[in-house]
């Protein structure tokens, strides 16, 4: 060990070391009992190999869901009715539920979301009014999704009688992610150079003529980034919408109808035993779900930032 | 001209969605203690909150056990979750080339976007059978370890991703400065990056447990949902979130409201670290970019970012 | 006293219009960056306005159409005459928006650096018009040509109208803000600086580009080189920290200087 | 053993669910005023009950029926001031509550207790089932088995099976352990059984299947025979509730499900048959 030590010690430093005199350099080293190189290499090694298990993880939730999920996936599974309370059949009731779901979420979220933004960015300026805004929402996003459950529960389904359905699941959806558009596109917006606005005023536009001219074109790709961040989170979620859109296994009709979404028809699959390889089909269609929706995110990030030079 | 909306009407239509999430704040405060003060002031706070015995076919209900429950697999959580979490952070944001860093770490952002109850079901399938036949561990399988392993992973890319931004926030000067010294890359890392991106990762680390105390679905499916103080990280616990769900399906009258009220204590809980995570985040912005005074009002910020080109310095400037 | 009308700003805009400022004075918080001064430009001149960083030259022009006060926070004392027309008056400011909106039709302004939108050259041009309301193709187009004209740029882009903006040359771009500005047909076109980056050839176009369009536009000149001021300059004002120290006919303000400060930025001793 | 899907997990309809669609669903309220007047039958309760009765529904061709869940305890009092024709209840009522109802038993439901398929173990008294779930029995070995702690697994509190469980097994005053572990799925807590050589849980007779064993409890294995005669005890009712005896299209769709017809499509499902009257 002692040997090591010196030979790595000793033998790079000549070469690196030109200084006349060996001063003393006063080191800031937190080790005492290695000498800098050594920690300096330990250090390389455990940060990367902390780095590796980190991504080796990942691989592994993707690799054991698709290894055993996708011989599960066929056409007359995704476009197929269940049987058998999903034992046998397909998903297909559960991917329409999950699609109207999130566009009723969306369809809340991104008018709101998009509104508190704009005001946020452009129209107010650091003061009580928008820290409080600002709060708000930043409280609202480190709520647990199973107290929107309860809340959505408690107030779209009984106390303004939406009953389970698409429309409270939406509604309670829309509220939880209504913090992620309105962060992502204030950002964005304010990301947008003051320039474009000063010249966009200068020509005679009013403040909301130069957002909707300028900042928001500019800003479209950063701005629907977060909601499509805002759907993957909605595709994903099952405590908030077990307790408000419900769990009944059948396309809805209308927004008043009970709707099972993707996660939540694998959750139920899951811990009731019903049927592993269903299960397994269901989250390998969730994961590949939620794998394209990043890579749209990622993809419209770069142009947004590419926009911007 | 009539497509075009007059400012001020804007104006008062944005403030209204932006007063939205505060309104969506304000209900879920109403509902959530409208349906759950009810049985806390009926039964004391105190004896809600400390109290050892969840029986609500017997009318009791108290919350220590799933209160623990919630510390312990955070707790374990972060144990396992905090150093490869930073260290993942360190090494995307100060030792990967550039062209890793813009694969891997969106890779690991990744990683938050996977629905809670596929880890879930991973853990079930993978982790408590390898705990149950483990000689080294043994038990149910079903257990705090289960869940905190399922909550390290799930709390990583939350601890990254914030951590690598609180890190690339801190100013090159500060590394050129510590090499310029002498120092080696960890030593420049541990003694200088670090503590300036303290509050930034601690920022995270909050959030992270915030994440973890929240998480429901997969640790239901994981934990074994025993209500009883637990004893070592192999005991099968219930978290706040899993006595909520759990008993959601056929709960009512006291029983459901005693749900809710467990629903405020992981409201309050949640708010709390909220508020310490916005702290240490708004200590970062304060401390990392001193030069500037915190911008509050739209005189000062002009006065910053000013009309002028070369921002008018006075007489000083002649000096 | 009353705020100026929307009213009081409808003139037709084909002529140059004169400004006056009254004890116009302009500060950011407790900042001064004006003190009160009065100033009177002409219509139909150039008139250049030079002096150190700091002076409160770039204050004094974003205030003649109001973009220091509503964009930048600043607040003006004093009045402000636009054409005869009140924009500021005993420290009450123009708030309309859609007067506002007037007001910087009528006095355009080019910023020091250029700021082309991220589309296209035609559209850089038409945007003006279109925020006014003008939607026919055929006028739009000619527009845009007769501006790029005035401005010097037409023969480099008649042939990729749709090209980006920022894919031109600085020069170019540049001359493509002037052209943007003119496309309104503005009464005064305010000039930050406009040259400070430019080619020399760019610069003598822009140049150019003010003396002929003097006789219609009154152009107001803040430069940092008091060679373009001698050049183009009819009338120069001289500001220092926040005051102006004097103005005068270009030619006799070189030529004889009646303030020792002046003086002695003409001769470079600081700025 | 296949449920109906809206079966398996319309569990989470509380017994608020009742009234909220009859007060609050405009279309809900139409509906069953409309079904009342053309005769159809509303069946409102039992969360246990409803996938059965849903099936029924199904099979009965002698008018519309609906049902809607809620729990047994909103079943009841849906019975009491009829907004439903039938109350479901899979518990015995209170003798508060039966006043003024006629009670039908339409199927009984055995809970088998089960453990591993591997086990050992065959048969247990119900003292050693409550000694195993009041945790003072904690090793197999104690009842003869391997030398391994028992994992004991229960449903939640407010769950009907555990209700029953509770009931019949530890009686009023025994409790089960804090440490037994907890799940809100019968099908997953099978589930854990089956995968844990070691653990014992009860489901709904209907969930049996070969992947682990019922116990034979005080030496009676549960089987259609032994609930339906009710030698084997842990067992409960199901039953439709009715203010005075059914009348008319209630009374025939009553007399559908006690049928041959009915009874055999509870035993296709899993429950025990009761005679017809």
């Amino acid at each position: 060990m002692t040997a090591y030590t010196a030979a790595v010690a000793a033998s790079p430093s000549p070469s690196r070391s030109p200084a006349p005199a060996p001063a003393p350099t006063p080191s800031p080293s937190p080790s005492k009992f290695a000498s800098p190189r050594i920690t300096q290499q330990f250090a390389q090694i455990a940060l990367w190999s902390a780095t590796a298990l980190t991504i080796a993880i990942l691989l592994f939730v993707i690799a054991f869901v698709m290894r055993r999920g996708l011989g599960s996936i066929s056409w007359s599974f995704l476009a197929g009715s269940p049987r058998k309370s999903g034992a046998e059949g397909g998903i297909f009731p559960t991917i329409v539920s999950t699609l109207y779901v999130t566009i009723a979420a969306v369809a809340v979220a991104t008018p709101l979301g998009l509104g508190a933004a704009i005001y946020l960015a452009e129209y107010t300026s650091e003061g009580w009014v928008s820290g409080i805004i600002r709060r708000g929402t930043e409280s609202l996003a480190g709520i647990p999704s199973i107290i929107f459950g309860l809340f959505g529960f408690a107030f779209f389904v009984t106390t303004l009688g939406l009953g389970w359905s698409v429309l409270s699941g939406g509604l309670t959806l829309g509220a939880m992610i209504l913090p992620t558009v309105i962060r992502t596109a204030e950002e964005a917006l304010r990301a947008v150079p003051r320039e474009y606005r000063h010249v966009a005023r200068s020509l005679g536009a009013t403040r909301w003529d130069a957002i909707r001219t300028v900042v928001l074109p500019v800003a479209a790709p950063g701005i629907m980034t977060g909601i499509v961040l805002g759907i993957a989170r909605a595709v994903s979620e099952t405590a908030a919408v077990i307790f408000t859109a419900g769990v009944a296994l059948r396309i809805p009709t209308s927004l008043f109808d009970s709707a099972r979404t993707m996660s939540v028809h694998f959750y139920t699959l899951t811990m009731e035993g019903i049927s592993d390889s269903q299960a397994y089909g269901t989250a390998a269609v969730l994961v590949v779900t939620i794998l394209l929706m990043n890579v749209v995110a990622y993809t419209l990030m770069h142009r947004f930032t590419r926009n911007l030079r | 001209m009539s497509k075009r909306l007059p400012d001020r009407v804007a104006a008062r239509i944005l403030l209204g969605a932006a007063s939205s999430a505060i309104a969506i704040l304000a209900l879920i405060t109403v509902f959530i203690f409208r349906e759950g003060l009810p049985v806390i002031i009926d039964r004391g706070p105190l004896s809600f909150i400390a109290g050892m015995r969840w029986a609500p076919s017997q009318g009791e209900y108290g919350l220590l056990p799933m209160i623990a429950g919630s510390a312990v697999v955070t707790a374990g959580a972060l144990l396992l979750g905090l150093p490869l979490g930073i260290a993942c952070a360190i090494t995307l944001a100060e030792m990967a080339p550039p062209r890793a860093r813009t694969v891997l770490k969106p890779t690991i952002e990744l990683l938050a976007g996977i629905p809670s109850v596929v880890y879930g079901f991973i853990g079930m399938e993978v982790l408590v059978p390898f705990i149950r036949e483990n000689p080294a561990f043994g038990g149910a399988g079903y257990s705090a370890l289960a869940a905190s392993v399922i909550l390290a992973v799930m709390v990583l890319p939350t601890i990254v991703g914030i951590s690598i931004d609180a890190i690339e926030a801190v100013p090159h000067s500060f590394r050129e400065g510590s090499r310029a010294l002498g120092a080696t890359q960890w030593q420049t890392i541990a003694g200088v990056v670090l503590p300036a991106a303290r509050s930034g990762i601690v920022a995270g680390v909050i959030l992270g447990i915030g994440r973890a105390v929240g998480e429901t679905m997969a640790v239901i499916m994981v934990a074994g949902n025993s209500v009883r103080m637990p004893h070592s990280l192999l005991d099968p616990v219930r978290t706040l979130t899993a006595n909520i769900a759990l008993e959601m399906g056929y709960a009512s009258g006291a029983h459901a409201q005693a749900l809710f009220a467990t629903g405020i204590v992981l409201f309050i809980i949640s708010l709390a670290l909220n508020e310490l995570a916005g702290r240490a985040r708004r200590r970062r912005r304060v401390t990392q970019t001193v030069p500037e005074p915190t911008l509050t009002t739209a005189e000062t910020r002009a006065e910053l970012l000013g009309g002028d080109n070369a921002p008018p310095l006075g007489r000083e400037h002649f000096a | 006293m009353s705020a100026p009308s929307a009213d009081a700003l409808q003139l037709p805009a084909a002529v140059a219009d004169s400004v006056r400022a009254t004890g116009l004075s302009i500060r950011y918080g407790t900042r001064v960056a004006l003190q009160p001064t009065d100033l009177s430009i002409a219509a139909g001149t150039v008139h250049g306005i030079i002096g150190p960083a700091g002076s409160g030259k770039t204050s004094f022009l974003r205030t003649l159409n109001l973009m220091s006060v509503e964009l930048d926070g600043a607040v003006a004392d004093g009045s402000l005459l636009i054409g005869g027309a009140e924009v500021l008056a005993g420290g009450v400011v123009l708030r309309d928006p859609s007067a506002l909106a007037q007001l910087r039709r009528r006095v355009g302004i080019v910023f020091a650096t250029p700021q082309p939108l991220p589309r296209s050259i035609f559209e850089n041009v038409a945007y003006g018009p279109r925020i006014a309301g003008v939607t026919d193709r055929a006028e739009l187009d000619a527009t845009v040509e007769r501006s790029l004209r005035a401005a010097q740029l037409w023969d480099e882009v008649a042939d990729r109208l749709s090209l980006m903006a920022t894919r031109l040359s600085g020069g170019q771009q540049q001359r493509l803000c002037l052209a943007r500005t003119l496309a309104l047909n503005p009464s005064i076109v305010l000039l930050d600086e406009p040259c400070s980056g430019l080619d020399p050839i760019s610069t003598a176009r822009i140049e150019e580009t003010l003396r002929t369009l003097k006789s219609r536009i009154t152009f107001v000149l803040v430069t940092n080189s008091i060679y373009q001021a001698e050049r183009v300059a009819d009338d120069t004002s001289f500001f220092l920290m926040g005051e102006r120290i004097e103005t005068a006919p270009t030619a006799e303000l070189f030529a004889r200087a009646s303030r020792q400060e002046t003086q002695d930025y003409l001769n470079g001793r600081f700025g | 053993m296949s449920l109906t899907p809206h079966a398996q997990t319309a569990r989470w309809i509380r017994p608020l669910a009742t009234l909220l669609c009859v007060l609050a669903v405009p279309c809900c309220t139409s509906s069953r005023g409309k079904e009342s007047e053309r005769g159809g039958v509303v069946l409102a309760g039992s969360t246990s009950i409803q996938p059965f009765a849903e099936q029924w529904a199904e099979a009965y061709h002698g008018g519309r029926v609906t049902v809607q869940a809620g729990g047994s305890t909103a079943g009841i009092k849906a019975a009491h001031d009829g907004t439903a024709d039938f109350g479901m209840s899979s518990r015995e009522l209170h003798a508060s509550e039966a006043e003024g109802l006629v009670q039908t038993v339409v199927a009984r439901d055995g809970i088998a207790v089960i453990v591993h398929a591997s086990n050992p173990i065959h048969q247990l008294s119900l003292a050693q089932l409550r000694a195993i779930y009041n945790g003072e029995i904690s090793n197999w070995r104690a009842l003869g088995g391997d030398d391994a702690p028992i994992t004991v697994i229960t449903r939640e509190e407010g769950s009907g099976t555990r209700d029953t469980f509770q009931e019949i097994v530890m009686g009023a005053r025994v409790e089960i352990a804090s440490n037994a572990l907890v799940t809100a799925y019968s099908g997953g807590l099978r589930k854990m059984v089956a995968e844990d050589r070691h653990a014992i849980g009860y489901v709904t007779f209907s969930q049996l299947d070969n992947r682990v064993h019922a116990i034979a409890l005080d030496g009676i294995l549960p089987t259609e025979v032994t609930i339906a005669s009710r030698a084997y005890r842990l067992q409960r009712p199901f039953l439709f509730l009715t203010r005075g005896a059914a009348t008319g299209s209630a009374a025939a769709f009553l007399t559908f499900v006690l049928s041959i017809e009915g009874q055999a499509i509870a035993r296709a499902e899993g429950l025990a048959p009761v005679s017809a009257p």
